[in-house]
């Protein structure tokens, strides 16, 4: 077949074996490359929280070479997929954690990806060897507009495949909603930098302070295009959405004209910026999100009472992890669910003293698993505050092109195929493409992105995507590891988060910690396969298996994109073709293989590779 | 590993064991020996035989006695006889004799044929009745959990024999060689290939087939007859071996720490129904036919 | 097909339900889910413990043969983890799914503890179970001095009981005192007034700072108030009033606020479950919101209401007034939310 | 005296599961740690015939503070291993009884697979975890039934002590981790146990303690015989591995070596039973055991015991027949092949005990009969009696006769030895080979008193005569009880005549029906062959109605009876395996007892 193809390839081609004490020697292991949809559907079957993470993260490898305290591999490992491991191993959305395995049904909880992805930071060795694969100069220009997480993904990858980068930033320092949208007791500014900073000195141009734009002094866009091969659009989203009222204009914005009522990003950035902020003792928040937490986590740190937070469905519905909500009441913040502010309330001299809301039932359900709150009429009520702030969302901002560019009907742009504005030769990627996402989603989009253009820049693809299989001479977890509860992320007390502003609230675990919740992940990667040929059928594997994992099969569904589906269990003797491992049901503990008769057990790694074309 | 070189995928492989049919000779009932019993492996193989040689199920009888071993019967979709302990070789010449055109395996554990039975086989050899003798040899007695047998390694220890085993065990080969059996073979339940092979041939021949099938004990022996210790031990029979030297075979079967796997001893004579043919013949005062 | 109606929870709400879903349709499977290992016993009378030998026998509202003539199976111990209202099915922790032609989720409410005072669960007793009370019973020596926190209904009802039993009791005032009534300033004070008569301590307008072990040898828990007092104790019990017990419902598809949220006839969402009881918003058409009712005789009628509708009536519940608790002519504090059947 | 503070105990358990849950082994980790805690403990487990994998395991534990005679009908606490064979057995708990279960089993079940959906009202569900704490502890799920002994153990508020030592004890041969891993089962269990709340009303009480100057064992029938055998100076025994005698050779290959006994294990039954012929011949005290279809095949050779009238002793433990039959099953229908079996005039010794402690005695007594009256003797158990455990107090002092044997008296030496001489009790002196001036020779063909063949018929007669008047002698053998009457003394209303393991029953429904207010009285018969006629005629005419329970089809015991007594009497014939029920027995005392009222 020619899918595959046969090779003996030198292991520190693509890993990196500097801790152990194999270097330089010549270790050879058999490998294979499939580009059979059958070996990359299983991937992306099997493998929940790669496939769930919008960057492609290989989880198991990394968590696999925590374990081996290799904590430089496992950043290198992360930094393959996204230039700021260390950022979002603290505030990352965490899509992964929901889908991994450990977390389904009976399995218990799941594996803390993203406190492992900052613990590989935090324990590297100082002077830790960073890896870049570096492809020759190519002479290309590309610019790139906004240094937030998609701009920076996308200077990184451009500039590793041979492009001569040049970010435009508007603000003073780069980083985007990470340095001025997220608090510091969330994300320490020092790691913020020294990430970004390992990007910048590839080689990329980063110029702040300087504003694109139609304005007189602003840089143009169409300067861009003509000056460089390429321009990519990261502006992100950084306008708040007004809170829309009765009596008000639909695009009337109060934060601007009523006082102590203030947008929670602008809040937020203003903050940053290093302005003075101050909130009165009863704080209202309106919004569901990440910033709604953060404004109100950040306004009980200026000193204010009793803050809560009011939300239009139900908790159940928000799209912020748990952690988050559990560490947001116990500092106090309550959270008020089916209501939406109708009006400002203000006493006779005008001054703003509540908000009117009126209550909302649960009514259909819109995409992403959130549900529309239908308001109930005549339930009008007064609650009342000295401090608005209003987190709703946010929206980008498309006043900046000096090009008439298609967008789509919630204002965000519309791409091509070739990931391509409907002007030649500018792309964008992340929020300005997506709408209000996260952090991940934007790195991920704009690696996707930088391949996209990187193909048009050249003329041709450079890399193809295969499953890389390679061999697992025997498991490489206990049984006794699935015991293992998770670990939970060690805290700053109450007492030291309120009065000292900024200290960070998570402290990360310490090497013992993270060991611990690295040997609790299943290491998905791993697959366990029967050979038929020299398998008895004697069910010994099925004696031993901790869950329902290995079947006596007689068939496996086929999808229509060529992937395996479900296998179809026999129960009589003289139906049972096979005895199979359920890989989807499989926690890779390896006490089949262990017991095996005939050794007719066998593991291979596999795992998303790029190769060059 | 060998996916590595040689890509397997459940369907396609699924789809060439079905279309085998050896599917169809399994009972519909799993077999309720201990997960991971080597005598799994003979089931298997046994159907694959069956299916290679293109006999209809309808026409294979399968004997045996007591013993685990015995339960053998239940797990084919063939005719079975599950008789008394040891009288297993008696009951499948009677068929034999009634009916010359089944095939008859006989099927018995080491205890059922070497113990208590241990009478009959002789008999059974030297008549040279056309059947298939499958001895499964676990050495040990794993239907009344776990005693010696009589082919339990010295110093074996078992419930019985708790101040370890002191007799000699019995070297089935040699003496099936020393009975005259017309084919005698080993294999080993831990390489399925080479068992459904042997299992082959044994069926095949003409004339009283003995094969003698390793296999462990999972559940009574952890240290002496196990997977691991014969996959150590067991070797092929040199290619050049001559199954029809006796002298040769003998000194193979005399090599009890590395046991040859193989066909050690092949001869062509008249069965036990050519000799009652004959017998017939001569009593109606005909020519006996040429003989062979 | 007979009708399986399956009821999640076994308590007022619950076992009320049954009965009426057995009296209307004779021929059907009834199946009671609870968590407990225990049939349906009066919770009302949990304070009897403290003066009177008994057990969780005379307790029971029903005889044991009671379910054996009504055919009213009774899956105690039992976890449900999943509803999947698609397929009308009932995940239970052990594996178990079960299938239901009319749900009805009657499974109450859990102890309220504020989010501030989750660090301290493991030193906290409660006394929402019969085991829970029992080990109240079996820790509290003779005379022993117990500190509640907030205070509820159900609290004050067990103080009443403690402080006759010579049992010393402190209250740590917060504003789900008297839960669920509504009380306002003026009425708190003299409520409060009338429980330092009854021989309750109050303290109001503390913040707990910490609740740590005792040290050995002395009181077991030890309670820091923020302004540096201090308080010992044998036993510290938070009553901040309920929260329905409906995380199972969490990704059904049934419309899920506090509780579940359900119309004037206990009809869920979804059109084959329905609700009663404390884990219940019900909506009022006159306060144009969702609402909560406790007590038994609300609860009760809640079960009659959902039983009757689930075989094809169509009665609604009507708004009830709230109670007012109110003092008597003996000085002592009454709730209308202590009667019960 | 019992101080009114104790509480009576009684409380029975049954833990139920497949082959291969340690169902069995649990019981008896379990029971064996509550005789050590000092109870009276009855049990009796139910295995199938397969290795393992398949089949139904019951093991029922009583536990008492003063003696039983049976198992309860109804238990107090399942326990169970294995869902879908507990759940039949859910209706055997008793109201406000316990059923303990596994709380997360591994697969995703149907509806109704799960015990907790059976319970009846009255009944107390315990979830326990007992895969997962298995899997915690040990890493595997075979210690689920250590994680549901040690839950139990915790939950009942009994000593971790004795279950420790046993649970060591029962691991000892194995890798230490594995007795460890147990042990942290069993306490991570136990910890569990102890801080669940019990609800029942399940009291262990507290054991009765007595000062009996010895020490109180537990031990099965099977146990008991190998103890007889043991005190009665057992040499040689020859044996071939059948249910349910087995585990008789299974312990004598450990104990009697260690006495300079031996034990071999024979190619079959045939050659077992000519061996300890053999041995007998030779002077030795031998034995085998075996159940009917082994003592089927012995026939022939019992034959040439009782005509070359050499000792030996076989046990028989029955099982359900005909044939194969049923061998992990209880029945005592091999009655007529021991008394009658084999070929010719081959009248031998059956002895059948009743009860564990009966079981040791008839062993050793059994070995001073063959060797009085030359002859073969059975011992015929049944597999209840031989697997069943029972709290038994053995004598300190050993309570057999070393050397039964009738010698040559002085005066007779140096005559010419006659090795079947005629004598006044039929017995004749004996020589072994290897003493001086005793050489002779012994056949299986009718011979003289010399011991040459002989077919002339008077010869035939004498020696027949002398072959079965020999054994009468055994009916006054001391220090043996070869019948025994119960109950009510003088005329009776209605008398129970049993024999085996099922006279425990009998015992409980009669000493029941006694309180009930029926005049009734039961008596066992431990000596089937020679049958002591008289006090069974008399207890015959001191009851108006006689009842004959036995776990036969044919009513073999009552043939037996029947031929020999012309009144006639009811039959009670039960075949199901399992012991009889005493509500069949109460119910049948019953009717007989309302009967006789009646008629007066």
């Amino acid at each position: 077949m020619a899918d595959h193809e046969i090779r003996t390839i030198r292991l520190d081609e693509n890993e990196d074996f500097s801790n152990t004490q194999s270097y330089g020697q010549r270790i050879v292991t058999p490998v294979r490359f499939s580009t059979d949809p059958r070996d990359i559907g299983w991937v992306r079957e099997n493998i929940p929280c790669q496939t769930a993470c919008p960057a492609d993260t290989n989880v198991p490898a990394y968590i696999r070479t925590i374990m081996e305290e290799r904590y430089g591999r496992s950043y290198e490992l992360n930094r393959l997929a996204n230039v700021l491991p260390g950022v979002l191993g603290r505030i990352c959305s965490r899509p992964c954690e929901a889908a991994c395995r450990h977390g389904w049904p009976g399995n218990g909880a799941p594996v803390a990806i993203c406190h492992l992805k900052r613990a590989a930071g935090d324990h590297k060795q100082i002077g830790h060897r960073i890896t870049e694969d570096l492809y020759t100069p190519t002479g290309k220009r590309v610019a790139i507009v906004g240094a937030g997480p998609a701009g920076l993904a996308a200077a990184h990858d451009l500039t590793t495949l041979g492009h001569d980068v040049t970010i435009f930033e508007k603000e003073d320092r780069p980083g985007g909603m990470l340095s001025y949208g997220i608090p510091e007791f969330r994300l320490p500014r020092d790691l913020l930098e020294l990430e970004i900073h390992n990007t910048i000195r590839l080689g990329v141009d980063l110029k702040t302070g300087v504003s694109i734009g139609s304005g007189e002094n602003d840089v143009k866009i169409t300067d861009l295009l003509r000056d460089y091969d390429a321009v990519l659009l990261t502006t992100g989203c950084a306008a708040a959405i007004p809170l829309p009222l009765r009596n008000i204009g639909r695009d009337d914005d109060v934060s601007l004209s009523v006082d102590n009522v203030e947008n929670g990003l602008d809040f937020l950035m203003e903050l940053h910026r290093g302005e003075e902020k101050q909130v009165g003792k009863r704080v209202a928040v309106v919004g569901a999100g990440f910033t709604a937490l953060d404004c109100a986590r950040v306004a009980k740190r200026l000193g204010a009472d009793d803050v809560a937070i009011h939300i239009r469905t139900t908790e159940e519905y928000i799209p912020v992890t748990k952690d988050e909500i559990h560490e947001a009441k116990r500092e106090g913040v309550i959270i008020h669910g089916l209501r939406t502010p109708v009006e400002l309330l203000s006493d006779d001299e005008g001054r703003f003293r509540g908000v009117k809301f009126v209550q909302n039932r649960l009514g259909g359900w819109r995409s992403g698993g959130r549900r529309q709150a239908i308001p109930i009429e005549g339930s009008e009520f007064d609650e009342p505050c000295d401090t608005l702030l209003i987190a709703i969302g946010q929206k980008t901002v498309t006043d900046i092109l000096d090009v008439q560019v298609d967008l789509d009907r919630w204002g965000n742009v519309r791409l091509g195929q070739d990931g391509m504005t409907s002007i030649p030769g500018l792309f964008s990627a992340g929020d300005f493409v997506n709408g209000a996402s996260t952090v991940v989603e934007a790195v991920g989009h704009a690696r996707k992105l930088s391949v996209r253009m990187d193909t048009w820049l050249m003329g041709r693809e450079r890399r193809k995507k295969v499953v890389k299989i390679s061999s697992v001479d025997e498991p490489l977890r206990q049984r006794s590891f699935d015991f293992i509860p998770r670990q939970e992320m060690p805290t700053e007390p109450l007492s030291e988060r309120i009065n000292t502003d900024n200290k960070e609230v998570e402290t990360g675990y310490d090497q013992t910690l993270a060991l611990e919740e690295a040997k609790r992940c299943y290491l998905c990667y791993h697959k366990y396969e029967i050979d038929i040929d020299n398998c008895i059928y004697c069910r010994a594997c099925i004696e031993v298996a901790p869950r329902d994992c290995i079947k006596m099969v007689d068939g496996v569904e086929i999808k229509g994109d060529g992937t395996y589906g479900s296998l179809h269990e026999a129960s009589e003797w003289d139906k049972v073709g096979a005895i199979w491992v359920d890989n989807n049901e499989c926690i890779r503990c390896g006490a089949c293989f262990k017991v095996c008769p005939t050794k007719c057990i066998s593991i291979t790694r596999n795992e998303i590779f790029y190769q060059d074309l | 590993m060998g996916n590595l070189r040689q890509p397997v995928y459940l369907e396609e492989k699924l789809e060439q064991v079905r279309e085998s049919g050896r599917l169809n000779i399994r009972s519909k009932a799993l077999p309720t020996w201990c997960p991971g019993c080597g005598y799994f492996s003979i089931v298997d193989g046994v159907t694959m035989a069956i299916n290679q040689l293109q006999i209809n199920q309808k026409d294979v009888t399968v004997v045996s006695g007591i013993g685990c071993a015995s339960r053998f019967p239940f797990f084919l979709d063939t005719y079975g006889f599950h008789t008394l302990h040891g009288r297993t070789l008696p009951v499948a010449t009677g068929i034999k004799v009634a009916n010359d055109d089944l095939t008859v395996l006989a099927i018995g554990g080491d205890g059922d044929a070497f113990a208590i039975g241990g009478a009959h086989i002789p008999h059974a050899a030297r008549r040279n009745v056309d059947i298939t003798y499958m001895v499964f040899d676990n050495g040990i007695y794993g239907l009344t959990k776990g005693q010696t047998s009589p082919t339990s390694v010295l110093g074996f220890t078992t419930s019985t024999s708790p101040y370890q085993n002191q007799d000699r065990p019995l070297n089935p080969l040699l003496m099936m060689l020393s009975y005259d059996a017309s084919w005698i073979g080993q294999s080993y339940a831990g390489d399925p290939r080479h068992l459904s092979e042997m299992i082959t041939q044994a069926i095949a021949h003409r004339g009283f087939s003995y094969l003698h099938i390793l296999s462990p004990c999972v559940t009574f022996d952890k240290t002496s007859k196990t997977y691991s210790n014969l996959k150590a031990q067991v070797r092929n029979l040199p290619d050049d071996h001559d199954s029809s030297d006796r002298m040769a075979a003998i000194g193979y079967s005399m090599d009890v720490d590395t046991p040859p796997i193989g066909l050690f001893y092949k001869e062509s004579r008249p069965t036990l129904s050519d000799k009652l043919d004959l017998i017939v013949d001569k009593a109606r005062g005909r020519n006996a036919r040429a003989s062979g | 097909m007979t009708e399986h109606y399956v009821i999640i929870g076994n308590g007022v709400a619950g076992n009320e339900a049954a009965c009426h879903l057995r009296q209307r349709d004779p021929e059907s499977r009834i199946t009671i889910i609870t968590a407990g290992r225990l049939l349906f016993y009066s919770r009302y009378e949990l304070p009897r413990l403290f003066h009177e030998d008994c057990d969780w026998r005379d307790f029971l509202v029903n005889p044991v043969e009671y379910y054996v003539e009504n055919r009213i199976n009774v899956r105690r111990n039992s976890f449900v983890t999943h509803v999947d209202a698609q397929r009308k099915s009932i995940n239970l922790a052990h594996k178990e799914s079960i299938s239901y032609s009319q749900l009805l989720v009657a499974s109450g409410g859990a102890t309220n503890l504020p989010a501030e005072l989750s660090d301290f669960a493991p030193l906290l007793n409660r006394f929402n179970l019969y085991t829970a009370a029992c080990q109240v019973r079996d820790i509290l020596p003779k005379k022993g001095k117990v500190v509640m926190l907030g205070g509820d209904v159900l609290g004050l009802d067990l103080a009443r009981n403690l402080i006759n039993e010579g049992y010393q009791v402190i209250l740590v005032a917060t504003e789900q005192t008297f839960w669920p009534h509504r009380v306002d300033p003026d009425e708190r004070k003299l409520l409060l007034g009338a429980l330092t008569d009854m021989g309750v301590e109050v303290i109001e307008n503390a913040k707990i700072e910490t609740i740590q072990e005792g040290a050995p040898g002395m009181s077991a828990r030890h309670i820091l108030f923020d302004d540096g007092c201090e308080i010992f104790a044998d036993v510290v019990m938070p009553f901040f009033g309920l929260l329905p017990a409906a995380d199972f419902m969490m990704g059904s598809g049934v419309d899920f606020e506090r509780g579940l949220l359900v119309g004037t006839n206990l009809r869920t969402t979804d059109p084959s479950i329905w609700a009663a009881g404390d884990v219940c918003q019900i909506w009022s058409p006159e306060e144009n919101q969702y609402r909560f009712y406790y007590g038994w005789q609300n609860v009760k009628k809640m079960g009659e209401i959902a039983a009757r509708n689930m075989t094809g009536d169509d009665i609604h519940w009507e708004t009830a007034t709230d109670h007012k608790m109110y003092i008597d002519e003996n000085r002592q504090i009454v709730s209308p939310y202590w009667e019960h059947d | 005296m019992i101080d009114s503070a104790m509480t009576e105990t009684d409380i029975q358990l049954m833990f139920c599961g497949s082959a291969g849950d340690g169902t069995i082994a649990v019981g008896d980790i379990f029971k064996r740690a509550m005789a050590e805690a000092g109870f009276k403990v009855l049990a009796f487990d139910i295995y199938p015939p397969e290795i393992r994998g398949f089949g139904k395991c019951i093991s029922r534990v009583r536990v008492t503070s003063r003696q039983a005679y049976s198992l309860k009908h109804q238990s107090d606490i399942l326990v169970s291993l294995n869902d879908s064979y507990a759940i039949p057995h859910v209706s055997e708990v008793r109201d406000f009884g316990g059923v303990l279960y596994d709380q997360a089993p591994i697969s995703a079940m149907a509806e109704g697979e799960h015990i907790s959906g059976h319970l009846q009202p009255g009944q107390l569900p315990y979830g326990v975890s007992m895969r997962e704490v298995s899997d915690q502890t040990t890493g595997g799920s075979k210690a689920k039934n250590i994680v549901a002994l040690g839950f139990l153990a915790g939950l009942y508020d009994m000593q971790r002590e004795p279950f420790h030592q046993i649970i060591r004890d029962k691991f000892k041969h194995k890798d230490p981790i594995i007795s460890e891993s147990n042990l942290l089962a069993f306490d991570t269990a136990y910890d569990e146990g102890v801080s669940t709340f019990r609800l029942d009303f399940i009291e262990l009480g507290t054991p009765e303690r007595q000062d009996i100057g010895s020490k109180v064992q537990m031990m099965t029938g099977n146990a008991a015989v190998v103890r007889g055998c043991l005190d009665a100076g057992l040499e040689t025994f020859f044996g071939y591995p059948i249910t349910p005698a087995t585990s008789i050779m299974e312990d004598l290959a450990t104990d009697l070596p260690m006495r300079g006994g031996r034990l071999l294990q024979t190619e079959d039954e045939i050659s077992a039973i000519a061996a300890t012929i053999g041995a007998g011949y030779a002077g030795a005290r031998a034995a085998t055991a075996t159940s009917g279809p082994g003592l089927a095949l012995m026939v022939e050779m019992l034959g040439l015991g009782v005509m070359a009238e050499v000792p030996s002793v076989i046990f028989c433990s029955q099982r359900g027949g005909p044939s194969t039959g049923m061998p992990t099953k209880t029945e005592q229908s091999d009655l007529h092949l021991a008394v009658f079996g084999g070929a010719g005039d081959a009248q031998r010794i059956v002895l059948a005990p009743t009860n564990v402690e009966g079981a040791y005695k008839c062993a050793g007594k059994a070995f001073e009969m063959a060797e009085r009256y030359q002859t073969p003797v059975i011992v015929l158990l049944d597999l209840y009696l031989s697997n069943r455990y029972e709290t038994v107090i053995l004598p300190r002092q050993n309570p057999f006769e070393a050397d039964s044997s009738k010698k040559r008296s002085h005066q007779e030496r140096g005559v010419p030895y006659h090795r079947f001489s005629f004598t006044d009790d039929n017995v004749s002196p004996r020589t072994v080979p290897g003493e001086e001036g005793g050489i002779h020779t012994v056949t299986g063909l009718e011979h003289n008193e010399l011991g040459r063949p002989n077919d002339q018929p008077d010869m035939h007669l004498k020696m027949s005569e002398k072959r079965h008047n020999k054994l009468l002698g055994a009916l006054d053998h001391p220090g043996i009880t070869i019948q025994k009457r119960f109950g009510d003394e003088g005329k009776v209303d209605v008398g129970i005549l049993g024999w085996g393991s099922t006279f425990g029953e009998i015992l409980e429904a009669m000493l029941v029906a006694q309180d009930e207010g029926i005049s009734c009285s039961a008596m066992k018969v431990v000596m089937l062959s020679p049958l002591p006629l008289q006090p069974v005629q008399e207890f015959f005419s001191d009851c108006r109605e006689i009842l004959i329970p036995e776990l036969n089809y044919e009513g073999q015991f009552a043939n037996l009876v029947g031929s020999a007594i012309s009144k006639p009497f009811t039959r009670l014939n039960r075949v199901p395996g399992v012991p009889m029920r005493v509500a069949d027995i109460l119910d049948e005392i019953r009717r007989l007892a309302a009967q006789v009222k009646s008629a007066a």
